[in-house]
């Protein structure tokens, strides 16, 4: 059994990283496309909102974008960005965007018209009512498509191995075959896995914690607009 | 369809000055012979970093070119095909001349070892007995049953010379399909095993070959050429020193030695580095 | 004083929800602004706080073009109030009070200070401060809106249907509350709502529209009950016009007799002097107890259970005619009884001499009217 | 445009259209597997997603399900597959299907939950089954969400049905694993364009498909 | 006619919403059962079609359980309208009234033509068959609500609140609607509001629930305004309680007198000759004009324009002593105006003796009254 453990925490030295260092790697590749997405969407969904039309156009060429192949992603980016994490990550933060740009407008939109009004009246100019208004109150509806963005990305980032060793925790998947080390596949898997629930669960708790003002009961029904960007 | 190789932007990744970085291709022996280099030139002082399983050849030979690998272990029949379909060397001699015609003025090869790897048609061993053919039968008995059989190799197999190219032309083999699979790896053992496909291309010093009483047929025409495992090196960019130690390896090294070496990654799953670092020193290179 | 000055709002689609609309809206008064659904009452208001803009004419507010300011300090000079609220569900009750002051620059501390103060005079319990929007009734959510909209002190209050939300008990509450509110503060208060009881309620003024923008009547809720200008306004007050208009007139000079009122332990000659159809026995403290006509009375031997109910009374000068009236009709006698807010009989009024007092009202206010219908 | 070049040069090369790497070849087998991968995943995320949604329990089991199904990396999963259950069409159905049943699952139950429930009150009041209030007062309505949930899981089927290549299986994905390794960008740019094409086609479809099936009475609301 | 008896019905979490309860709902009449927010109406309401199961005692239909029958028979013979109408969104409105009879197996052309036939009956246009839910108005959604439970002429109708939503004008028509369609079909109506002026307008019998699903009272709406039971359904009914109940009083039996009625070419001696203090003016077609004092009048020059308003006349017969009162209080002689349908002046009536006609219809009705509170 401990022999079992050792081979599974035992990473080929190709890797040059240990377990942990992969964990880390894989984050780092998953999360910073995540951030960046939102950075990126957050303008594009202001736009949207700002002008109607924008929006299905927007939401056209995403799912366009969406549709393409990572790994044809990674082909044809090698050519800008070399055999790099940059590569991997370029691709994952335009897929967050067919996520986030929906969850955003939606969330936003979904601000009740009297407080818009009421927010007005008091005076708030558009900048402020934004940032102090809108946006707060789409904070569950945005963390909603966070964590379907965040997990998909987890779950891609594996696909970079295919471009030699830019796959963090998928390059196990790699190595697994070429040493003969099916180990290294169970943990490529589990380990992702497990990250992803462990990102998701704490995005959970980063909702919790925002949004004191959420009825709790009606938690799961707020939900409704997060579980249907899953669908995306 | 030139579209890809008539430019060649790889970059990235370049390597700083003084550090040689050791790269190799996505199958086990690669890694294992870039982490023999690597050890060897690290047991003279010299800082060593390693960018391993980057891919095929067509990759990792841009990043050679354009400098973001200075080192990578190479078989020098296959890389002369990759250079020039139409060359034919007779001896080793006469293939690192003609990669030296071909070869980018940036690059250049060290001494070769008599280690040699090559490509090959294997069958498994139910075709074997179905066609009558055994280890001492030529690729071209083939010829009138290759239209029932499934190929395997890896996806760049299909258009290398070295490859399905070269199969027609040489011995005119036409295949009835072709399956992408890996270089030599783990898919195309057990795609060979399982009859998935009934011949592919397994690198001669395949451990599994004896195992699975795999048959490798003969290649009279030369068509996998000479495999000698020789390092490549950006010009300049390796010390005298560093250059002699590979040459003391490429001395030492022999196919016999490096089949045991694959063995003990492959089927006792040794890490290549702790594989490369004793073989060194039981050959007294470090 | 807010004036409307000869306003029209075209939107870009080409409707014309206001058409021509002048009004004078007086200082320190509720003015309320009534009308079907779609006659432009929303978009009146919004234009007195710049959220819509109007195509043609001006409004002045104390005399000055509300164009020449810069529509955030007119907006933060004028509370609003809508239905639903229209709350910060993000930030507590406290916090949402103090909107306005916290964006003019108070203090965290002054603006909270304020914003209990409010709480208080709002009647919300101080316990709800740090509550958030959702765990909160619909009432007490439209008592933080009107706190909210008060919270600056500012001299002007809109507020857009903002009681039509809550159910009719709650709403009740609330419409008391914001009189006491308006007694105590004196704002100048533009009221929408399309509940043209709730518009008799609280207007001091109460501007009818018509669908297309019109102005129908603009007049004091009494006058509106007597003399609709026409036909849509009478349809639009409803039935028992006359009834609802007796709200406005005191019954403190209502003329009590106190003849027939006898006590439990009235003697003989007690129940035969007064010369009336029915006496009214009243207990030991002077409370009411029943009717009875006289001859079924015995002297000694009165059974409050054999009397007949006394119906409802009424608080001379605390309720109106129209109390007054309802029970004498509610009464099986055709007498109201009026009592003490003790509830002690101060006397007791026929429907007759109500009808009297009712026509003297109407004769105080008669100039108005003299246009035969 | 280089991209517009390769895509130009790999549509236009005759060789492309012919044999078992051909384009129809390749394009048939990808929908093929899309096709299968859809309908199994279907197959069971529908009638989950039904019966909870029309009972409106189990939304929170449901919500778990579908992340551990998301969390699953289908590159993973399908190596996993390979190795355990050697090649076939098993072992890329697999990822696939785990792929593809949380939006179904998910986007099945929330619209039967966001139905309005006065209609299914009154169905109740008439006296209909429950099955019949299922299929014929709440699917109805909830029919334009269901197909979203479909669409969105038959577009990630067709991308990531790409993966399929890596174990040796055909595919459109079969020109980028090839393009990748033989370092032909005419052939990766030329198979992203047809996984694209093909994921706007699967688009088209489903909003065709929208247009016949869903009530002009639901369509408009 | 059904028969609720003592049923109590606790729901899983604790609540008891209904709390013994026994009623009698008599057959082919309205029903109305009437109380504050939760107190337990629709919950009474759905254990009667079992969409909700009694914790205890038994409801009867026609004297038999109704836990005997399947409970898909049970429902399909009991219409059910809600709250916005709860029409499916993705049928026309012809299928969605067909709905129940396609269930009972009719034939499409069969169903599809008694659907027809409940349109007209609901006052729907014809060319609204096609449309779908969306494409209507609530007003007429709702018609479409009770068309659908009529479609295959159950017995029984189960009403929960349906006309709540739209607003009070339509709500209005779809009550007088109701009316007509009982007067005409005489179903067993089982009526849920918390609108007691909606509960008196329609209820045969009214039951006032209280919170906790007490019954507070069970009595004809004419009873209840004259007598509520305690504070509570007191206090529920609201004001005006006495004018109210008046709309129960037909004004037919009002004693006219049409001594003060005098033509606009009146002589001289039309003018001295009645001993009135006011005379109401008519036209030449015998429409009123205004009131004047006869001092004001001249012969012969008579002019409309300055006569006193003659307020609302009332039609005798078709009108309430409600508003027979209205009338004279909102007139300012205190006078009323009665004409016939036509608009021409039958008599007048002063507001003393429709008080008189009061007292007499509460003499009527005493005997119900004797007790003194
Ligand atoms: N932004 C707009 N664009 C076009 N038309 C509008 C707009 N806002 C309102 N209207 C139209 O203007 C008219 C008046 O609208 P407004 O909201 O002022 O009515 P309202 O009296 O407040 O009605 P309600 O009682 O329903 O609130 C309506 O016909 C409405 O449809
Ligand atoms: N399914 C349920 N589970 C638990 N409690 C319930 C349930 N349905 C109703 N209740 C409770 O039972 C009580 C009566 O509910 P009911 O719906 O019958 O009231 P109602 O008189 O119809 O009120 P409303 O006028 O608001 O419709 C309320 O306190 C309500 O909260
Ligand atoms: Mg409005
Ligand atoms: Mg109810």
């Amino acid at each position: 059994m401990s022999e079992f453990l050792h081979d599974f925490f035992d990473m080929p030295s190709d890797l040059q990283h240990s377990w942990i260092g992969l964990v880390g790697l894989h984050l780092r590749e998953a999360l910073l496309p995540v951030a960046a997405g939102l950075l990126l969407a957050l303008p594009i969904a202001q736009l949207c909102i700002r002008f109607r039309w924008l929006y299905p156009p927007v939401l056209g060429v995403t799912t366009v974008l969406y549709a393409v192949p990572s790994l044809a992603f990674f082909v044809v980016l090698i050519n800008y960005t070399g055999q790099t994490e940059l590569t991997v990550m370029i691709p994952l933060a335009v897929y967050s965007l067919v996520v986030l740009v929906p969850a955003i407008v939606d969330g936003v939109r979904s601000v009740p018209q009297e407080t818009l009004s009421a927010a007005t009246a008091m005076g708030f100019g558009p900048v402020r009512r934004y940032f102090q208004v809108q946006l707060p109150i789409a904070v569950p509806a945005i963390i909603a498509g966070l964590r379907v963005a965040t997990v998909s990305s987890i779950s891609l980032v594996s696909v970079g191995m295919l471009i030699g060793n830019q796959g963090a925790l998928g390059n196990l998947l790699h190595d697994a075959q070429i040493y003969n080390r099916p180990e290294l596949t169970w943990n490529s898997v589990i380990t992702t896995a497990l990250l992803a629930i462990l990102v998701d669960a704490l995005l959970v708790l980063v909702r919790v914690l925002l949004t004191p003002w959420m009825p709790s009961g009606s938690a799961g029904r707020r939900q409704a607009p997060a579980l249907k960007d899953a669908a995306r | 369809s030139s579209g890809g190789t008539s430019e060649d932007p790889l970059k990235g990744g370049g390597a700083e000055s003084g550090t040689v970085v050791v790269g190799s291709n996505n199958f086990a022996e690669s890694i294992l012979l870039a982490d023999i280099y690597g050890e060897a030139l690290k047991a003279k002082g010299i800082k060593v970093t390693y960018k391993p399983n980057i891919g095929s050849r067509e990759t990792t030979y841009g990043l050679m070119k354009n400098g973001a690998i200075t080192l990578l272990p190479e078989y020098n029949g296959s890389l002369l095909a990759y250079l020039d379909a139409k060359a034919k060397p007779k001896t080793v001699e006469e293939t690192t001349t003609a990669i030296n015609g071909k070869l980018d003025p940036k690059l250049e090869l060290l001494k070769p070892s008599a280690a040699q790897n090559k490509d090959s048609v294997t069958l498994n061993a139910e075709t074997a007995k179905k066609y009558k053919l055994t280890s001492d039968s030529s690729i071209g008995e083939l010829k009138d049953v290759a239209k029932d059989l499934v190929f395997g190799g890896s996806p760049e197999f299909q258009t290398r010379h070295q490859g399905l190219v070269g199969l027609k032309s040489v011995y005119g083999l036409e295949f009835k399909s072709f399956k992408s699979l890996d270089a030599g790896g783990p898919l195309t053992q057990a795609a060979l095993k399982k009859n998935t496909v009934q011949a592919a291309d397994l690198f001669t010093t395949d451990p599994t070959i004896a195992r699975e009483k795999f048959v490798v047929l003969k290649d009279p025409e030369n068509l996998f050429g000479f495999q000698n495992v020789q390092p490549l090196v950006r010009k300049g960019e390796l010390s005298k020193e560093g250059a002699a130690a590979l040459d003391a390896v490429s001395a030492k090294l022999d196919t016999k030695a490096l089949l045991q070496l694959d063995a003990q990654v492959q089927l006792e799953k040794k890490d290549p580095l702790d594989v490369a670092k004793a073989w060194l020193k039981s050959a007294g290179l470090v | 004083m807010i004036r409307i000055d000869s306003v029209t709002k075209r939107y870009p689609d080409g409707t014309v929800a206001v058409d021509r609309l002048s009004l004078e809206i007086p200082d320190r008064s509720i003015t309320v602004l009534v009308g079907p659904s779609g006659c432009g009452k929303t978009t009146t208001l919004r234009m007195i706080n710049r959220m819509v803009e109007p195509s043609e004419g001006t409004i002045l507010l104390d005399g000055e073009d509300i164009q020449r300011q810069p529509v955030t300090t007119l907006r933060r000079s004028m509370g609003y109030v809508i239905q639903n609220a229209g709350l910060f569900q993000h930030r507590t009750i406290v916090d949402n009070i103090a909107t306005v002051p916290r964006m003019l620059g108070w203090g965290k501390q002054k603006a909270r200070a304020r914003a209990a103060e409010l709480m208080e005079r709002v009647g919300l319990d101080a316990a709800l401060a740090k509550r958030y929007p959702y765990q909160l009734s619909g009432g007490q959510q439209q008592r933080v809106g009107v706190a909210r909209a008060l919270a600056a002190d500012p001299p002007v209050l809109l507020m857009d249907e903002p009681f039509s939300a809550v159910d009719p008990v709650v709403r009740k509450g609330l419409q008391d509350e914001l009189l006491r509110i308006q007694d105590e503060l004196g704002k100048t208060i533009v009221f929408v709502t399309h509940d043209i009881d709730e518009a008799i309620k609280l207007g001091t003024m109460v501007a009818v529209m018509r669908t297309g923008g019109h102005l129908a009547q603009y007049a004091p809720p009494a006058e509106l009950l007597s003399s609709p200008a026409d036909a849509f306004v009478e349809d639009f007050l409803g039935g028992d016009r006359g009834i609802r208009r007796l709200s406005f007139f005191p019954s403190a000079r209502l003329e009590l007799t106190s003849d027939p009122v006898i006590p439990l332990d009235a003697t003989a000659e007690q129940i035969a002097a007064p010369d009336a159809p029915y006496l009214l026995v009243t207990d030991a403290d002077g409370r009411p107890l029943g009717w009875s006509e006289p001859r079924d009375l015995v002297a000694g031997d009165i059974r409050p259970d054999r009397l007949l109910s006394h119906g409802r009374p009424f608080v001379p000068g605390t309720d109106s005619l129209r109390v007054a009236l309802d029970c004498a009709v509610l009464s099986p006698t055709g007498w109201a009884v009026a009592v003490d807010t003790g509830g002690r009989v101060t006397g007791v009024v026929s429907q007759a001499t109500i009808g009297e007092a009712i026509r003297s009202a109407h004769a105080a206010g008669l100039d108005d009217e003299k246009v035969a219908g | 445009m280089n991209v517009l070049n390769f895509v130009n040069a790999f549509f236009s090369d005759s060789a492309h259209w012919q044999g078992y790497d051909g384009i129809p070849a390749r394009l048939g087998e990808h929908v093929q597997y899309t096709l299968e991968a859809l309908a199994l995943a279907a197959a069971i995320g529908l009638p989950i997603g039904l019966v909870t949604g029309h009972y409106g329990r189990g939304g929170n089991a449901l919500s778990l399900v579908a992340t551990a199904g998301r969390a699953l990396p289908s590159f993973g999963l399908l190596v996993l597959m390979t190795t355990l259950l050697g090649f076939g069409m098993l072992p890329v159905m697999i990822p696939l299907v785990v792929l593809a049943v949380p939006p179904i699952l998910v986007t099945t139950y929330e619209a039967m939950r966001s139905v309005d429930p006065s209609p299914v009150d009154a169905a109740r009041g008439m006296g209909m089954h429950e099955s019949r209030i299922l299929f014929q007062v709440e699917l109805p309505v909830a029919l334009p969400l269901i197909l979203s949930g479909l669409r969105s899981a038959a577009i990630q089927i067709v991308s990531t049905a790409t993966i399929a290549a890596y174990v040796s299986l055909g595919g459109l994905g079969r020109y980028i694993v090839d393009g990748l390794y033989q370092r032909n960008y005419e052939k990766v740019v030329g198979g992203a364009t047809l996984v694209a094409v093909l994921a706007l086609v699967t688009l088209a479809l489903f909003w065709a498909v929208a247009r016949v099936a869903v009530s002009p009475g639901v369509r408009r609301s």
